[in-house]
């Protein structure tokens, strides 16, 4: 019941509410497509094989430990044993097979976790409990690979039930079961009562405190505020800025605040066609983008400036905040240089009769409304040198669509995009950034969006791909990272913001792989 | 083939009345889905691939079985005849596809999804005629200076409430009685009666401000009829008069109105549901169109064309029962001014 | 205009008809010269004075981004009135077409239209621009054409109805008796008495128009930012509705008097026209 | 009625009426004065009659009588205002709705109008009795009671009009009752003007009501009906009720009022006995208004019989109405020749105006034929003036497109109609109706026609004007050698404009003939029903 205002005693049971900004899924699994709104929810009732904590450790969780051959071809993963799926069948090398194999099946459509298992050849079961996975070449960002959501484990049963009933309730080994999905209204989670797979991110033996989660779709930022402050939520995610600022004034709502690893948020410049295919052009874009004083009025301080292509919160981020300087003469300078010289009646830059325009394709599903201000912003001043950004705000699939590469077009509709693909660990830099990344996966998506094809950055990240030793594998990121930085493919804005409010409820955590929240050990105090 | 229309026109002449207007109505009900089939066949067929629509978008990448699925289930390579015929036949046996977003029967999705927009707009019509009523009366039973300056303002809010966007007004709802008093749920996610308030109330003022502006003139109009002041003259007082005589004439058009105002509360739902986050053909529709879910879209709105035909019938059914003068020979109907179907001067709904 | 003047037309508006006519002189000059009501841009950004509250500096406040909202209220009113002239324009052609056709034309064509017109106008009209929009997708160009068509069975209704009434009206048969020619009666009698009140209507139906078509916008399927649309600033600053009421407010409050103002005239227009 | 006792000098006045002053909220703040200095008084068993010109003040009279019109913002002040034996003027609203009802009832000018639609004939009846908390059973009885009383029909399966016979038989037997249940639980739309006329006038005596005040009971009834319901008055008066009776119709008066009270803009002109006043008036409003009244044959001689300018030979027109087809008109044969007027008659529905629109060539016959000589201009006055008016267009404008020849310059036109010129820049909209139908007949006068089709021309104006556009017409006949049909339900005024006149009934002409000939001597039964009404009423 809303009001309340004393902190009463936590207590078992209850039934959680979680209010969601992001867009409903059409599959709750994730092994199918792969986005955050997937992991979010899935956290809840799969688990990866290996865990990750918030300083970058990996953990078991699933898999009790593993080995990996000399070459880096081999890896012997021995699972946790006595472990049943919720629909009893037995976690074992098989189920691990099946699941990388769904991964990799092009029939499931698999962008994230197809992309994460690329390298793995064949998986081998020896026996019940161990699994051989054979690499086509090292992959030392495997164990992140396997800690993320997208590639978590399900019951091999439900995955042979097919996609449409496995995507109405996949089946795993979490806290909580998919018990009810009514489209538009809600989930419906109801607590595992055999659970015995606790991550590292509780201490808990046994099933969760909930009886129940009820997760629900409420797009309208301000809606699902107001749902939160007057009872209807316990949970929200994607709060706005001021919603924030506020909540850590209000002594009943906590804050969380988990930046989402991997990626920084970032603008990316589509260096395949012009006009960003000259990196003059992309330099004076970002020397006139200014957006400093933006996040500042826009975030009230809940976000800090990034200079890197990493999260603040991966230990191999590198960054450069000399290259980002706002400097709108040079910016007008590099265009003079580039040939934009001429200038139409609107003030827009001109070179051979083709206007200096950017198409910039805005998913509304995935930026909260301050991300988008910032946008204009940036639009605004750019302007000032000649650009001419037009933001098309679009639905999720919609924006899809604009990004992709339909056949008959001639080139890319899009100059500029902000996408929030990220995935643990530095790795996420091969994805973003090789020359790989342009070719798409069997979802259609593609993740190098700035199309970079460096061949020097290439074999780095390749380098960086198979080495074991941290050592050279963070200077080889960091490398990257610089290259990445001076090709003036991208703007980095700030992390990933992922925040949650929450009211009424305590032991909200979140894992330490893609910093989605986890209620096994929630409970509720109203 | 002519000879038979013949037969069945002339049998229709010698059908019974209320036969013949239940043929009318279904007649109506099969004229809307078909114009709504033709309509979307060829804006489909003008907007580029229809294949592309129906699979989702441009960004769906569907696989090429899917691709293949479609085009035999469309007929897409028969002759643009043969897939009109098709898409009609279709249509008129219920098979709606599959939405591509979903991966579920359009008809299980609306049906799932229907009851909660009824009960939302049977509430706020109900509603929305209560506050008509209420306003009518303030204005038929103020007098003096202070009662004129009362029906002018009424008459403000009125208008005001016509034009308000409702997606405003819902956020002003929930800023006031959700976020600040908190005393009202800013979601509602099916019947719960808090949650309803604020939806039910957002969609009704518009409308209600429609049917207070007819009903209050049927009323003062009512008031000034020779009745109303024979029935003073036989010692009636102001409450029985309201009650007894000039409120049934007020309702009236409030009634006749009231499928219009179905759906214009149709469009309204499409923005209330959205915004308290309630689930309903609305917010299904409006998924359905940004993500160019075609099948869905085509269903729903096919649904809201045989719903509002379903309406308008009940209204006027209803009409026959409040209204005596509809079920007397014609003489009397002349009698009787032929009651607006839309506000005056409203285009859409 | 002579004191007198003003003063038969102030009889013959009313004070709320008085007030409604200046109202839309002002809205008329913000659609026509918005420069000389507000002088800045408005698209100039001042991150530095984002979310102010409205002051001397800044009557209506100042959005996210630091921008005048005064200003752009006033520069909005040239896409919004555009928006809904656009839709209006697009909805009263159509009509236009099908009403013609339907009343001068044979009776098994207005039969036709008239059934077809009728179960358009039975579509809530938000659905059919939604169905429109799914079909040739999302924009700004989209919204007003889904807008215009959502909205012609409306007209092709109200036309198709005066023009039948004034074509089988007495005073046509009189005109015609008394031994005016077609082209005479058509000027003298039936152009204006179809036209006129559809210039009411369509004032009307541009007020409401423009609810519309920022219900769309508010839906995510109009203006492109940053134009200072107000479908679009209402929608934009709704997010920040309970720290900056201003910037729902005022764009709100553009919406509504504008609507309003066309409504009062065109209800006004319409009585005054002596409906046939 | 000559051999009536004069009941006013029996008992104590149920109405008096000193020094009666009313006035009316004009919609600009201030009040204007309506009635300025009333006398009245009227008896039980008395009917006292008021009349005077339209707008004279006799129905805001009627309303102040039952204290209507306070509610109206009205001031009412007088010298002495006696209701029932209670003073009106310190009367409660609360005690006055004890008064109407019970001790006064009111019947409406707008007795057509005076019953709600919506609700049936028994709650309608029975509501003054209701309000006074009487129950169910007796309510019915009485309602019964005073429908009979009032003539109407119970017992019969077939409400159907029926002449003023009395009751409804000696023993009331149940199933006599179950009829009558039937009968309560229809609706004023399923009845006649008459019947509904009566069942207004049941209404206002149920609750026993000892003065009635009746505002113009019989102006919306043809003449046949309206008999029937004067008779009704006439029994009431008879059995003691006090009428105070508003009309404008002198023929009512004589039949009906023992005394007459003339009013002239709010005030009394002229009051006495109603046989002296009628037939020696001393106030020059009075015998103004005596002198109106339509009586007598065309003045003048007859017209040289001219060619065949309308000739109508079987001529049918049929309608399609969602009941079934009415022949508006069936098989009329008919010839109007130059210079001649041509009278048609007959109640309403009879086909009269259908009649006139196949003639001037509006409709086509859909069997027989009608024939217009060559070259004569033929214009009608429609019954219904407003429709023929483009609404857009000033009566200026109006009668300058309708302008042919050497026709009068529009201001002119209007002042031949008695109508001031101001009014060129008024739209049709905005003239009262009898200012519309005076601009009707300027318009047709406009085309200087040779043939002249007039639907009900006078029937909206008082008689005063009434009486100048008949002059008006007679004049354009002498003179002009105007031909003319003339439609009219009032049989005094056909009398006294038309040469030849033709009865319709149903559609068809029952008889034709010269004017005189034919009202001395009508030969169909229906002929004489309507000669005797308009005898009885009118004379
Ligand atoms: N409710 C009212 N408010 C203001 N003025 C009124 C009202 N009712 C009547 N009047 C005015 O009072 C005057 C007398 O009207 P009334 O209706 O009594 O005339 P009447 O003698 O009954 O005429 P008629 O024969 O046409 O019925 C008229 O000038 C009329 O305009
Ligand atoms: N346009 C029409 N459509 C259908 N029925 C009509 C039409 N015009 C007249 N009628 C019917 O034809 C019959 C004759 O009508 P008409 O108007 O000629 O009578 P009238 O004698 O002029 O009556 P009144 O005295 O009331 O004017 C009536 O029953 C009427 O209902
Ligand atoms: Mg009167
Ligand atoms: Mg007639």
């Amino acid at each position: 019941s809303p009001g309340g205002g004393g902190a009463a005693e936590p207590h078992e049971g209850g039934t959680l509410v979680y209010a969601s900004g992001d867009a409903e899924p059409t599959c709750l699994d994730p092994h199918v497509g792969g986005n955050y709104p997937q992991a979010l929810i899935s956290t809840q009732y799969l688990e990866p094989l290996v865990g990750r904590t918030a300083d970058g450790t990996i953990t078991p969780w699933l898999a009790e430990e593993w080995e990996v051959s000399d070459d880096g071809l081999t890896w012997d993963f021995t699972l946790r044993e006595g472990v049943t799926f919720t629909d009893g069948t037995p976690l074992d090398a098989e189920a691990v097979k099946v699941n990388i194999e769904h991964l990799q099946d092009p029939a499931t459509g698999s962008s994230t976790g197809y992309l994460a298992v690329g390298k793995v050849a064949e998986v081998e079961a020896v026996d019940a409990t161990h699994a051989r996975f054979h690499l086509s070449e090292p992959d030392s960002a495997l164990l992140e690979s396997l800690s993320m959501q997208w590639t978590a484990i399900q019951s091999p049963a439900g995955i042979a039930r097919g996609m449409e009933e496995n995507c109405a309730a996949p089946i795993g080994t979490g806290p909580f079961i998919v018990d009810e999905w009514v489209p538009q209204q809600q989930i419906t989670l109801v607590r595992n009562p055999d659970y015995r797979t606790p991550g590292p991110q509780t201490q808990l033996e046994g099933p969760a405190h909930l009886d129940e989660i009820v997760w629900r779709f409420i797009p309208d930022a301000a809606t699902r505020q107001a749902a939160l402050v007057s009872g209807e939520v316990h949970v929200i995610d994607n709060p706005q800025p001021d919603a924030i600022v506020s909540a850590q004034q209000a002594e009943d709502i906590e804050h969380i605040d988990a930046p989402r690893p991997g990626s920084v948020n970032r603008i990316e410049l589509n260096t395949a066609q012009p006009p960003f295919d000259d990196i003059r052009v992309r330099e004076a874009f970002i020397r006139a983008a200014d957006p400093n004083p933006g996040i500042e009025a826009l975030y009230l301080g809940t976000v800090e400036r990034s200079y890197s292509p990493l999260a603040s919160t991966e230990p191999t981020g590198e960054s450069d905040d000399s290259l980002f300087e706002t400097d709108v003469a040079e910016a007008d300078a590099l265009l003079d240089a580039a040939g934009w010289t001429e200038r139409d009646a609107d003030g827009v830059r001109m070179k051979d009769g083709r206007r200096l325009s950017v198409r910039f394709p805005v998913s509304t599903n995935q930026s909260v409304a301050a991300e988008q201000s910032l946008f204009e912003q940036i639009q605004a001043n750019v302007r000032a040198v000649g650009f001419d950004v037009t933001l098309t705000p679009l639905d999720l699939s919609a924006w899809y669509g604009a990004i992709g590469f339909a056949e008959g077009q001639s080139e890319y509709s899009y100059e500029a995009v902000s996408a929030p693909y990220t995935r643990v660990g530095p790795e996420v830099l091969r994805v973003l950034y090789h020359s790989d990344g342009i070719e798409p996966a069997p979802s259609g998506y593609f993740a190098n969006h700035a199309q970079l094809a460096d061949p020097e950055l290439d074999a780095l990240l390749d380098e960086a791909s198979a080495s074991h030793d941290e050592d050279v594998r963070a200077d080889l990121y960091a490398q990257a990272q610089q290259r990445i930085l001076e090709s003036y493919a991208i703007l980095p804005l700030y992390d990933q913001q992922n925040h949650f409010l929450t009211r009424g409820v305590t032991g909200v955590t979140t894992l330490g792989t893609v910093a989605t929240p986890t209620f096994v050990d929630a409970r509720l105090t109203d | 083939m002519p000879a038979s229309r013949t037969d069945a026109g002339a049998a229709l002449r010698r059908a019974p009345g209320w036969l013949r207007w239940l043929a009318g109505r279904v007649g109506g009900a099969l004229l809307v889905v078909w114009v709504v089939a033709t309509v979307v066949f060829f804006a489909l067929r003008a907007s580029g691939d229809p294949l592309e629509a129906i699979l989702g978008g441009p960004g769906s990448q569907a696989s090429p079985e899917a691709v293949a699925h479609a085009r035999a289930e469309y007929g897409l390579d028969q002759p643009l005849l043969v897939q009109y015929a098709l898409q009609l036949w279709r249509i008129a046996t219920l098979q709606l596809g599959d939405s591509y977003a979903r991966r579920q029967p359009v008809v299980e999705l609306i049906a799932a999804q229907l009851p909660a927009t009824l009960l939302l707009a049977t509430l706020a019509l109900l509603l929305a005629w209560a506050l008509a009523l209420v306003g009518a009366t303030i204005a038929a039973v103020s007098r003096g200076r202070a009662g004129r300056a009362a029906v002018a303002a009424l008459r403000g809010l009125e208008l005001v409430a016509t034009v308000t966007p409702q997606f405003w007004l819902g956020a002003v709802l929930i800023l006031v009685f959700a976020s600040s008093l908190r005393i009202l749920p800013a979601t509602s996610s099916g019947a719960d009666p808090a949650g309803l308030v604020l939806p039910v109330v957002t969609l009704a003022i518009p409308i209600a401000g429609f049917l207070a502006q007819v009903s209050r003139d049927a009323l003062v109009d009512a008031d000034r009829a020779p009745f109303a002041t024979t029935a003073r003259s036989r010692g009636a007082g102001e409450p029985r008069v309201l009650l007894h005589h000039t409120l049934r004439h007020a309702s009236l058009p409030a009634l006749s109105l009231s499928g219009w105002a179905f759906g214009n509360l149709l469009s309204g739902a499409v923005i209330v549901e959205s915004l308290f986050a309630r689930p309903g053909l609305g917010r299904l529709l409006l998924d359905g169109a940004l993500g160019r879910d075609v099948p869905l879209v085509i269903g729903a709105v096919v649904v809201v064309a045989v719903l509002y035909v379903i309406v308008v019938t009940a209204v006027d059914a209803a009409e026959l029962v409040v209204d005596p003068r509809l079920r007397a020979p014609r003489r009397s109907v002349a009698a009787r001014g032929t009651p607006p179907r839309t506000p005056e001067l409203a285009v859409g709904s | 205009m002579t004191a007198q003047a003003g003063a038969r037309a102030r009889t013959r508006l009313g004070p709320s008809g008085v007030a409604a006519a200046g109202a839309l002189l002002a809205i008329l000059v913000a659609v026509i010269a918005p420069s000389a009501l507000a002088p800045g841009d408005p698209l100039a950004i001042a991150p530095a004075q984002a979310f102010s509250p409205p002051s001397w500096a800044h009557p209506f406040g100042t959005d996210e981004s630091g921008r005048d909202l005064f200003t752009r209220v006033v520069h909005g009113a040239t896409a919004s009135a555009g928006i809904g002239l656009a839709a209006t324009a697009i909805g009263i052609g159509i009509g236009l077409v099908l009403g013609f056709a339907g009343a001068l034309g044979p009776a098994w064509l207005d039969a036709a239209i008239a059934r077809v017109v009728e179960v358009l106008f039975a579509l809530p009209t938000l659905v059919m621009a939604l169905l429109l929009v799914a079909v040739i997708g999302p924009g700004t160009g989209a919204s007003v054409l889904a807008i215009g068509i959502a909205t012609a069975p409306g007209y092709a209704r109200i036309l198709r109805a005066r023009l039948r009434g004034v074509v089988r009206s007495e005073y046509v048969r009189f005109a015609r008796h008394e031994g005016a020619g077609p082209l005479t009666v058509f000027t003298r009698h039936i152009a204006p008495n179809t036209l006129w009140p559809l210039v009411a209507t369509a004032t009307l139906g541009v007020g409401q128009a423009i609810v519309w078509v920022s219900a769309l916008s508010f839906l995510g399927l109009g203006a492109l930012p940053p134009s200072p649309e107000w479908g679009a600033m209402l929608n934009a600053g709704r997010v920040y509705i309970s720290t900056a009421w201003w910037m729902t407010v005022f764009p709100g409050l553009a919406i509504v008097a504008t609507a309003t103002v066309l409504t009062v005239l065109g209800r006004r227009a319409s009585g005054a026209g002596g409906a046939a | 009625m000559s051999a009536r006792p004069a009941a006013h000098e029996a008992g104590p006045p149920l109405l008096r009426l000193r020094d009666l002053r009313v006035s009316l909220p004009n919609g600009t703040r201030g009040h204007t004065p309506v009635l300025r200095g009333i006398d009245l008084d009227v008896a039980p068993g008395e009917c006292v009659a008021v009349v005077g010109e339209s707008g004279a003040g006799k129905s805001v009279l009627a309303r102040t009588v039952l204290g209507l019109t306070r509610r109206e913002g009205a001031h009412v002040d007088a010298a002495q205002f006696t209701i029932a034996a209670r003073d009106g003027l310190r009367l409660s609203e609360r005690e006055w709705r004890g008064v109407r009802g019970g001790a006064a009832a009111l019947v409406l000018q707008d007795a057509l109008q005076s019953l709600d639609p919506l609700r049936t004939i028994g709650a309608e009846v029975g509501e003054s009795l209701a309000v006074r908390g009487v129950p169910r059973p007796e309510r019915r009885r009485r309602v019964i009671d005073a429908l009979r009383s009032a003539g109407l029909p119970l017992g019969a399966a077939q409400p159907a009009e029926c002449g003023g016979e009395e009751g409804g038989g000696a023993d009331p037997a149940t199933a006599d009752d179950r009829e009558a249940a039937r009968w309560l639980r229809r609706r004023p739309g399923e009845f006649s003007g008459g019947m509904r006329q009566r069942a207004l006038i049941a209404s206002a005596l149920v609750g026993g009501a000892a003065l009635l005040v009746a505002d113009e009971p019989t102006t919306a009834l043809d003449a046949t009906t309206a008999v029937r319901v004067l008779d009704l008055l006439a029994r009431l008066r008879d059995e003691g009720t006090g009428i105070l009776f508003i009309t404008h119709d002198l023929g009512a008066v004589e039949r009906l009022a023992d005394r007459v009270a003339v009013i002239e803009d709010g005030r009394i002109a002229e009051t006495g006995d109603a046989r002296t006043l009628l037939t020696a008036p001393r106030h020059a409003t009075t015998r103004a208004l005596l002198a109106a009244v339509p009586r007598g044959a065309k003045p003048g001689p007859a017209p040289a019989a001219g060619r065949d300018v309308l000739r109508a030979r079987g001529a049918v027109r049929r309608y399609h109405g969602a009941s079934g087809e009415v022949v508006a008109v069936d098989g009329v044969d008919l010839v109007l020749r130059a210079g001649e007027a041509l009278g048609i008659v007959g109640e309403s529905g009879s086909g009269k105006s259908t009649l006139a629109r196949l003639l001037v060539g509006f409709e086509e016959p859909d069997a027989g034929s009608v024939s217009r000589a060559e070259g004569a201009r033929i214009r009608l006055v429609p019954q219904d003036p407003l429709g023929s008016f483009d609404p857009r267009h000033s009566v200026e404008r109006i009668l300058r497109h309708a302008r042919r020849d050497d026709a009068p310059t529009p201001a002119e036109l209007l002042r031949r109609v008695g109508l001031d010129p101001a009014m060129l820049p008024r739209r049709p909209a905005h003239l009262s109706g009898g200012q519309r139908q005076r601009v009707a007949i300027a318009r047709a006068l406009a085309g200087r026609p040779d043939v002249l089709v007039c639907d009900e021309p006078v029937s909206a104006l008082d008689v005063t004007t009434q009486a100048g556009i008949l002059d008006l017409l007679g004049e354009l006949q002498r003179r002009d050698g105007l031909a003319m049909v003339f439609i009219s339900h009032d049989l005094a005024v056909v009398r006294r404009v038309s040469d030849r006149v033709a009865v319709m009934r149903a559609g068809q002409v029952l008889e034709q003939g010269a004017t005189e000939h034919v009202l001395a001597r009508p030969w169909h039964p229906y002929t004489r029903e309507l000669v005797a009404a308009a005898g009885s009423a009118g004379r």
